[in-house]
């Protein structure tokens, strides 16, 4: 971050990635050859992204602090900047502001069993930290990912895909919604799929990201699996302008998401006034 | 003032009578000093105690029905108010059978602007007032002024031709003999400025606009409301900028939106913080729309705003042949 | 009206229905008619397309002059937009007067596809019309001496402005 | 240091200080009191409180953050970008305490430990305020109620306080008492306590203190009843004159304008009641009504800011939402019916 917190960083879009029809990854590597260098940011810390002209969002770094040859954010394209963002192409400049916000709590995960449950674009902030723990595997005991999207060609990070499958120290579950030809993973919704797989919250930490609906019934889901509030996490999405506590629209009550969040345990939330 | 006191009941008990099949009724209460009033949701035997129909009480509840859809609702209503809930009803934004409307034949009401300019303080310090059948006895920083009604009723309603409900299910009060409007002297005045003049004028004046939007948000015609393309950034009309242009370029759009559509009630300018004076461009359009189209919003039911519709041959646009 | 002012290209803007007016303009191009080259045309599907709003937009970004060109009336690909486009930009047209924008710069026609002729004389009248008229007035003061002069004259209304109540 | 100067010599000093500085002062205009530019031949108006509060100084309704010049692409040239931090000094005169306190509520927001807001720290040290006490309290005053009064000197250099033929300058900063030595100034004298004496009676006026403390909690306790904040929100119209009116509201809006080849990011006030504050890309909105958004507004003010900052409540008391609302809506009477609102048993 700059000492005048609104200037962006300028960088270089080096690859775009299409992941879905309507999500793009991009990977950025900031101008400045010190800056990116001495960069640092931990899981789940997010970033503001400029299209000059067009304005700035905010978005995760969804690459790991532990392969920092560029730094990656996957974009939906819903509105003004994201359509712009979607129209740019390697070479192109965009500014950045990063790393804004809380991470995950990565230290107190450490010696867990972690189940990851991601929904469609709620699958990027899981990425980073997903990646991250495979590089630290050593770390963390059980590792399971229950990944799903709506259809097979809405399932992002199709690259990343069979390695994860393939990958004896994790184990992988893919789902979509109905059934399509050639799908050979699970058909369901992820609450669903999750009762199914009836994970143990022994020593378990719960990290799920995903649309509205289906972290409100995902929560439902983990909740029956007995697991207690402290041991589920989520990150929230808010409009955002300053990204560091001043503009005054990304709060619930006294919590400004963009400094005190995206990172927010279930327990946390329970705490706040109920405005998601 | 006893005249005013038995209407009041009569209206009371005419509200009182529906008041269990409505969701509420919109009327006026005093507001935060007995000089204001401000609206009220009638929905107890309690509310309705508060009811005032003085000539304090201005603001148009029509403005309001928008966002009570699906519901059925009362409205108290002066002439003018009545005008855009029949605007409203021709454009099927609401439904007839949506609204109670308890009308009132008007006399007029205030123009805080004058009040302001009447009085020996500022109205800030006001003490008490007093409703005389003419005048307000109004007691200020101390000391006591005596206002004549006349002299402080809004523009509007000096010029106002139809200042009886011209939709009502209840009505209270005497009528009103036909009046003829007119245009105040101050439009006509503005109108006969160059260009030059014009042109400073708004641009010295749209300089103070803070683009609150108070005037969109309290016309009753403007039911775009959260969608307003004003704030819009796709497609984007407007930058944020508060400048002289973007404001005005936002009351062109507010104009152009209302036009043939606009019932005259007043309230973009009433509402206006800053007290940029609004009417100068609706009546001014308004004028052309009586012109060209022969039309005035509001005034009948069951009538098609004019950029609606079309005629062929258009009998009084006169089409440039060069 | 200032030094600079004086030595600007005037931005005219037109707005010509794709079925009609630009064909017509089309027409006298491949006539070689002789016309002004400083028009900026915008091919619309319609003039029923288009919102009195584009006009003013364009006037108060700084246009000098807006001529719309639609097909004759009757004569629309769409059977009636340009009857609604009448009555719009006839509005318009009626309304910049108390605005102080000088309502000769925004102009509306009706140019069929054949007449390439007419185009000619239309475009040769209106830029010539404009160019009478010279740079329009920045609607924000581009000068601190212009926001003086504005701020002082207002001020010289006072809190006395008797104009609406 | 207390100091008289006469009304005339009032107005030359606000002169002679407008030519050599940006001198923002209320000024009578089109039937209206504001806070201008103060320009040669203009006079002041200390006859009401302006309208609009003197936030600008501090917290400009535009202000652009940067710009950045692109280059067609076959130039081969990268955009280049440019911080736009403001310069030079600027002196308000005649906003009244409760306008002065509003950058109060700024301070710990865009002056932290970790984030420092540039654009607002050099307005805000640069800038110069000459308030003029209040003789009297409007119907809407009611800053006695949020920890100040109708004479309160904190945030000001300067307090005026109008007395028989012009006014007594108290310095209340070092930056206050190097203006007071101007050759305008005379020997205050008697003046000194005629103006300490309307000061006193000035408060008096005010009457008893209305106590919000309570109100942190009682908002919180009515976060989940929707029909409350239906019925308070009634008559709301759900525009921005409360907000943009206020001193004390600093929520801003960040947004991109493109001309040309070049850009530029432009901060503006914003409005916690528009539609659009929370709207998200997804088209979902945590606060889809004006209930919602006026939940938020009370318990921003009231709750959530005097949490995190010391029990300061974000009101400087001057009334002015509720004097410019077109629809009345009286912010105290909102937080009172919150606090007055029975407890469940």
């Amino acid at each position: 971050m700059n000492a005048n917190p609104y200037l962006p960083d300028m960088a270089t879009v080096v690859e775009v990635i299409e992941e879905t029809p309507n999500i793009k990854s991009f990977r950025l590597v900031l101008n400045d050859e010190e800056k990116m260098r001495s960069f640092s940011f931990k899981p789940g810390q997010v970033g503001q992204l400029s299209v000059f002209g067009a304005g700035e969002s905010t978005f995760v770094i969804n690459s790991s602090p532990t392969r920092m040859e560029y730094l990656q954010f996957s974009v939906m394209r819903v509105g003004e900047v994201t359509t712009r963002l979607h129209q740019l192409k390697a070479g192109d400049q965009v500014g950045v502001r990063a790393p804004l916000g809380k991470p995950f709590p990565v230290e107190d995960m450490q010696g867990k069993n972690i189940l990851f449950i991601g929904g469609g674009i709620g699958m990027a902030p899981l990425r980073t930290l997903f990646t991250y723990m495979l590089d630290t595997r050593d770390d963390y005991q059980d590792i399971t990912l229950l990944y799903g999207a709506r259809s097979p060609v809405d399932l992002t990070y199709q690259a990343e895909l069979p390695d994860w499958l393939a990958r004896e120290d994790v184990k992988t579950v893919l789902c979509v919604d109905n059934e399509y030809p050639g799908w050979e993973h699970k058909v369901g919704l992820i609450p669903n799929i999750l009762l199914e797989m009836n994970p143990s919250p022994e020593k378990t930490v719960a990290i799920t990201c995903g649309p509205p609906i289906m972290i409100k019934f995902t929560l439902q889901a983990l909740k029956k699996l007995n697991f207690a509030d402290e041991q589920i996490i989520t990150t929230l999405e808010k409009r955002m302008k300053c990204g560091v506590g001043i503009c005054g629209r990304c709060n619930i009550g006294t919590q400004y998401v963009c400094l005190d969040g995206p990172v927010f345990t279930y327990a946390q939330l329970k705490e706040l006034p109920s405005e998601l | 003032m006893s005249g005013e006191v038995s209407q009041l009941e009569e209206l009371k008990a005419a509200i009182r009578g529906q008041l269990d099949s409505l969701d509420c009724v919109i009327g006026w209460e005093q507001g935060y000093d007995p000089l204001h009033a401000t609206p009220l949701f009638i929905r107890s035997e309690a509310d309705l105690e508060r009811l005032t129909i003085s000539p304090l009480a201005v603001h148009n509840p029509a403005t309001y029905t928008t966002g009570f859809k699906g519901k059925k609702i009362g409205l108290v209503v002066r002439g003018c108010h009545s005008r855009s809930v029949i605007e409203l009803l021709n454009e099927k934004l609401i439904e007839r059978d949506e609204v109670v409307l308890f009308g009132l034949c008007c006399d007029g009401v205030v123009s805080q602007r004058k009040i302001r300019a009447a009085l020996p303080a500022d109205p800030g310090f006001v003490e008490a007032v007093e409703l005389g059948k003419d005048e307000l006895h109004i007691t200020v920083a101390g000391e006591q002024a005596t206002l004549k009604l006349q002299e402080v009723l809004a523009d509007k309603c000096l010029h106002c031709a139809y200042p009886d409900p011209l939709v009502a299910d209840v009505l209270i009060g005497e009528k009103h003999a036909p009046r003829q409007a007119a245009s105040p002297a101050c439009q006509d005045a503005f109108e006969a400025l160059g260009n030059e003049e014009k042109l400073a004028f708004w641009q010295d004046t749209m300089s103070r606009c803070i683009r609150c939007y108070a005037c969109r948000n309290v016309c009753p015609m403007c039911v775009c409301q959260d969608h307003c393309i004003a704030t819009s950034r796709d497609h984007l009309w407007m930058s944020q900028e508060n400048t002289p242009v973007e404001n005005f370029m936002f009351q062109m759009i507010h104009v152009s939106h209302l036009t043939g559509r606009c019932t005259e009630c007043g309230e973009c300018e009433r509402a206006c913080p800053v007290d940029i004076p609004l009417m100068l461009l609706r009546r001014y359009m308004n004028k052309q729309v009586r012109e060209v189209f022969g039309h005035q919003a509001g005034i009948a039911l069951d009538k098609t705003p004019p950029l609606l519709t079309f005629q062929v041959e258009e009998a009084r646009i006169k089409e440039r042949d060069w | 009206m200032s030094a600079q002012d004086e030595q600007r290209e005037l931005r005219i803007v037109g707005f010509l229905c794709n079925w009609c007016s630009y064909g017509g303009a089309d027409t006298a191009g491949v006539a070689r008619f002789i016309q002004p080259t400083d028009l900026r045309i915008i091919r619309v599907p319609c003039s029923g397309r288009i919102d009195p709003l584009f006009i003013v937009r364009a006037l108060l970004n700084g246009a000098d002059g807006v001529l719309v060109s639609g097909c004759h009336p009757r004569d629309c690909h769409y059977a009636e937009g340009n009857f609604y486009a009448r009555r719009r930009l006839e509005m318009l047209k009626r309304f910049l007067p108390i605005t102080g924008i000088d309502e000769r710069r925004f102009e509306y026609t009706w140019v069929s596809a054949s007449e390439g002729q007419r185009w000619q004389h239309v475009v040769t009248e209106f830029t010539r019309r404009i160019h009478e008229l010279g740079p329009a007035p920045f609607f924000n003061p581009v000068s601190e001496e212009e926001w003086a002069k504005l701020a002082l004259d207002g001020a010289a209304r006072g809190a006395s402005c008797a104009c609406h109540g | 240091m207390e100091r008289f100067i006469t009304q005339d010599n009032l107005q030359r000093f606000a002169a002679g200080l407008a030519e050599k500085k940006n001198v923002l002062a209320p000024v009578a205009s089109g039937g209206t009191t504001t806070f201008r530019r103060l320009r040669p031949g203009m006079q002041l108006d200390f006859s009401r409180m302006a309208v609009i509060s003197p936030k600008d100084a501090t917290f400009p309704r535009n202000e652009t953050l940067l710009t950045v010049q692109h280059y067609p692409e076959e130039s081969g040239k990268r955009m280049e970008l440019q911080e736009h931090l403001p310069e030079g000094e600027m002196v308000v005169i005649g906003c009244r305490p409760c306008g002065t306190r509003g950058k109060l509520v700024f301070d710990p927001v865009y002056e932290t430990q970790a984030i420092k807001d540039p654009y607002y720290i050099r307005r805000r040290d640069g800038a110069t305020f000459i308030t003029l006490a209040c003789a009297r309290p409007e119907t809407t005053c009611f800053c006695h109620s949020v920890g100040s009064g109708p004479a309160d000197e904190e945030g000001s250099d300067i307090l005026l306080t109008a007395v028989e033929g012009g006014f007594v300058a108290k310095a209340v900063t070092e930056k206050g008492e190097q203006l007071l030595g101007d050759s305008l100034f005379e020997d205050a004298g008697a003046k000194a306590e005629e103006a300490a004496a309307s000061n006193a009676s000035a408060r008096k006026l005010m009457g008893e203190a209305h106590d919000f403390s309570s109100a942190a909690e009682k908002l919180l306790k009515r976060f989940d009843d929707m029909d409350f904040w239906q019925t308070q929100s009634d008559k709301c119209i759900s525009c921005g004159a409360c907000t943009y009116m206020c001193p004390t509201c600093y929520c801003f809006n960040i947004t991109d304008d493109e001309a040309g080849l070049v850009s530029r990011r432009l901060r503006t006030w914003d409005n916690c009641m528009s539609h659009t504050f929370t709207l998200e890309g997804s088209g979902h909105n945590p606060r889809s009504t004006k209930a919602h958004r006026l939940k938020n507004r009370m318990g921003h003010k009231f709750s959530y800011y005097p949490d995190l900052h010391g029990g300061q409540i974000a009101c400087c008391g001057c009334g002015r939402c509720i004097k410019q609302c077109p629809a009345g809506v009286d912010i105290r009477q909102v937080v009172m019916a919150a606090q007055e609102y029975p407890d469940e048993r």
